[in-house]
């Protein structure tokens, strides 16, 4: 019974038991069991996405009104496979001089950034990769190595597009991250800890989701953003611009940066399902922990689902939108929020439980109604003055003389 | 020689070298890249000295936003970028007595102090405890003005750089 | 496991590093990088002085940890000012050498 | 303590091995016919003009700086946020201060135009 209940804790059990009983010394044996361990679960993860692109490519086809892949085995499951063996058998291109050690590391950072977030994601109530006590600010500062590789694949292809793009969307990535790590600060402050596991286990009554619909708003803005999608892809439109920062890059080192975004959005997901809806807290899953992981994966789902609903209907923004919505709406709105936040549940405190989270979800709605009416106000004013955008009233330039950058 | 020492051993190393090659890399660029080596080194160290929530500050404001900021300056600079001449000044032997020198001299006074030698064990699980760190941040008697005077400090740059930095167009043919 | 001699090696070393770099070179830019290095020897000496005064009261010792992030404001605050000079400056003179930039002498 | 952190290392190499790995094998198994025509660099055809070190602008600058402030004011609020539910009310108002004197700052790189993208 023990392995249903679950199966995962179980194997674990087993296996750390057998390595154990075959005589060696204590550290070696925690040694080998972390090794399996990640190896497992980044394993599972890199073989998870070709499941991931079936996915979402189907779906944007249904969006879309087509049928999305159908001719390679039922469904069309096995076509992310087959592209997988094409990709492994393209010739590598590098472009002439090109810096070989940055160019050949960007594509593994890339995906090592990403893969490195799964080792604090708590799966189920006992497998949880490692409890970290700064879980949360780890997820944050491995999520932004990512651009390093952005930076090193940008440079180190010796090519001038490939250095703007890289830029660019570095530009934005740090942009998106501010309300990205200020709303992180709200689930922190209702559970009091930064680890990843104390936050789900600090959900059990009520979803930070329903405590704070605002800061799980911005974080999901702000997710998206990071990860580049749509509508927040104009760094490699692929229908209007040459790929951005990795035009110079082919076969499989093109693929990886194709897996980690990926990937990248689904650990988003998982990272959102974990923080604003209660991970895998649900009824029955303390008792049961493979319930636990269904429940994870459910929300997951949903939320990566929710992401897909996005890239497939939204049309894109344009750059200066795109900066206009996070340091003129995001910004000021999560600074709001925290400071709300923080004397309404300091005025509150000794309320029930009940009564805080009400306060709570009647101060985040009251701050997106207000946001909401300051945009409608905003927007009406600039139309009045018939502008297609703003005006460039303030044009900052670098230099007159070498031109004008961009 | 255990695991930990060993994993301190090989982070110094890199970040020792790492740094010593951002202090003579003709590129600007590749100086930046390696004071990211140097930055990721000492977040290691960091760990290995039980300090998680230092080790993920360090990446996440050092390699995450200075070391971009860095690279971004690097990048506005231009002319470095052309210049592959010399990048260091002719006294450099001088700059290097006087480093060589501090650092005998720091590590002979050290030496002299009885604790210098003392072994760090590993410290109980709570020990980097954010919970006191936070109080003590808010408490008059900790270091509240110190916190306040963060911000200040955080605004007067944010303003001081941007006046700086952000010049109108018209001042620009100066 | 690891004596505290080693890590205020390493941080003397780094602290050395970074101001010959800071004494040494040319670029602006480069300088700043040498004190960012300093600054970083700075955090790794009181981390190391922090476990060693938590080990030897055998209490969680907070002034390290908050002066540590002090470092780290200050850190951030001297870098954003002195790269928004340097580039103040090679705008307007079109030089990051810090020999050319002899703005003080009119 | 040092065995979570054992684990994000043993982590950390091996996210960075398995995609190296990968790269490595199809490497193997691809074709390697370069050609200074096809290894030259991409710009649409166009023969590369210029040094491929183009200047950016300082609105790049600008966003970085103040990220990173934004940065170290979250690290400085993490540990107070963490404390949150213990500390006395007026402790509280110490950290909407701390915010609050910071959104002085973020309105003034509003009003100076400083985050406009053009």
């Amino acid at each position: 019974m023990d392995f249903l209940r679950d199966p995962f804790g179980f194997v674990i059990q087993e296996y750390t038991g057998w390595l154990g009983g075959l005589g060696l010394p204590a550290v070696w044996v925690d040694i080998i069991a972390k090794l399996t361990g990640a190896l497992v679960l980044a394993t599972g993860a890199m073989l998870f996405v070709v499941f991931l692109i079936w996915y979402e490519r189907k779906l944007i086809g249904r969006i879309q009104d087509r049928f999305g892949p159908n001719r390679v085995g039922p469904w069309g499951i096995f076509q992310p496979v087959a592209d997988m063996l094409k990709i492994f058998t393209k010739e590598y291109i590098t472009p002439i001089g090109a810096d070989k050690f940055a160019y050949n590391l960007a594509p593994i950072l890339a995906v090592a950034a990403v893969l490195l977030l799964w080792s604090v994601l708590p799966l189920s109530v006992t497998v949880v990769g490692t409890d970290l006590n700064v879980g949360l600010l780890f997820l944050v500062a491995v999520g932004g190595l990512g651009e390093m590789s952005y930076i090193l694949a940008g440079w180190g292809s010796n090519n001038k597009y490939a250095l703007l793009g890289a830029f660019r969307l570095v530009a934005q990535l740090i942009s998106y991250e501010v309300p990205l790590v200020l709303s992180a600060l709200v689930p922190v402050m209702l559970a009091g800890t930064l680890s990843v596991n104390g936050i789900v286990q600090a959900q059990e009554s009520v979803w930070f989701i329903v405590a704070a619909p605002a800061a799980a708003l911005i974080f999901f803005i702000a997710s998206i953003a990071e990860i580049g999608r749509s509508p927040f892809d104009l760094i490699e439109a692929e229908s209007e611009l040459v790929a951005g920062y990795n035009i110079e890059y082919s076969g499989l080192k093109f693929g990886m940066f194709f897996v980690a975004e990926f990937l990248h959005a689904f650990t988003v997901s998982m990272i959102f399902a974990t923080v604003f809806l209660g991970g895998w807290q649900g009824p029955g899953a303390a008792e049961i922990p493979v319930l636990g992981f269904v429940y994870l994966m459910l929300k997951t789902f949903v939320v990566y689902f929710v992401t897909i609903l996005f890239r497939g209907t939204l049309p894109r923004f344009r750059i200066d939108q795109m900066m206009n919505l996070n340091w003129k709406v995001l910004t000021p709105l999560s600074l709001a929020l925290i400071m709300a936040m923080a004397i309404v549940g300091g005025l509150t405190r000794e309320l029930p439980v009940f009564w805080q989270v009400i306060a709570f979800l009647l101060v985040n709605l009251l701050l997106l109604g207000a946001t909401d009416q300051l945009m409608r106000l905003s927007q009406s004013r600039k139309t009045k003055s018939n502008l297609p955008m703003q005006p460039l009233r303030k044009v900052l330039t670098t230099s007159t003389k070498h031109g004008a950058g961009e | 020689m255990n695991g930990l020492q060993v994993v301190f051993l090989l982070a110094a190393l890199v970040s020792l070298f790492s740094a010593a090659m951002v202090v003579s890399a003709r590129r600007m660029m590749h100086a930046a890249l390696w004071l990211v080596l140097t930055l990721m080194g000492v977040a290691v160290i960091f760990v290995t000295l039980q300090s998680s929530f230092f080790a993920v500050v360090q990446v996440l404001v050092y390699v995450g936003a200075i070391a971009i900021l860095i690279i971004f300056s690097v990048m506005l600079t231009r002319r470095v970028m052309e210049d592959h001449g010399d990048q260091i000044l002719p006294g450099w032997r001088a700059a290097g007595l006087v480093a060589g020198l501090l650092f005998a001299i720091i590590v002979g006074f050290l030496a002299l102090w009885q604790g210098f030698t003392t072994m760090l064990v590993e410290l109980p699980a709570d020990a980097d405890n954010l919970l006191d760190l936070g109080q003590a941040l808010v408490s008059p008697q900790g270091y509240a003005l110190p916190f306040e005077l963060a911000s200040v400090l955080l605004v007067a740059a944010l303003i001081g750089a941007i006046t700086i930095a952000v010049d109108r167009k018209e001042d620009q043919h100066g | 496991m690891i004596p505290l001699a080693w890590y205020l090696i390493f941080s003397a070393a780094l602290f050395c590093i970074g101001l010959f770099g800071a004494l040494a070179r040319k670029n602006a830019v480069a300088i700043l990088m040498g004190v960012e290095l300093m600054l970083n020897a700075v955090n790794v000496n009181l981390i190391a002085f922090w476990h060693y005064y938590a080990q030897v009261r055998s209490a969680p010792y907070v002034h390290g940890l908050a002066f540590t992030t002090m470092v780290f404001v200050v850190a951030a605050a001297e870098v954003a000012v002195g790269l928004a000079l340097v580039i103040s400056a090679y705008r307007r003179r079109q030089t990051p050498v810090v020999d050319e930039l002899t703005l003080l002498k009119g | 303590m040092l065995g979570n952190w054992l684990y994000i290392g043993i982590f950390a190499l091996v996210a960075l091995m398995m995609p190296a790995l990968t790269i490595f094998i199809a490497g193997i198994l691809s074709p390697k016919r370069p050609d200074p025509i096809k290894n030259s660099t991409y710009e649409c055809g166009v023969e590369t003009v210029g040094p491929n070190w183009t200047q950016i602008k300082i609105q790049y600058y600008v966003f970085a700086l103040v990220f990173l402030i934004f940065d170290v004011e979250a690290v400085l609020l993490f540990p107070w946020a963490v404390a949150y539910q213990l500390l006395p009310l007026y402790a509280i108002i110490e950290g909407v201060l701390f915010l609050l004197i910071l959104v002085v700052g973020f309105l003034y790189a509003w009003r100076k135009g400083a985050l406009e993208w053009f």
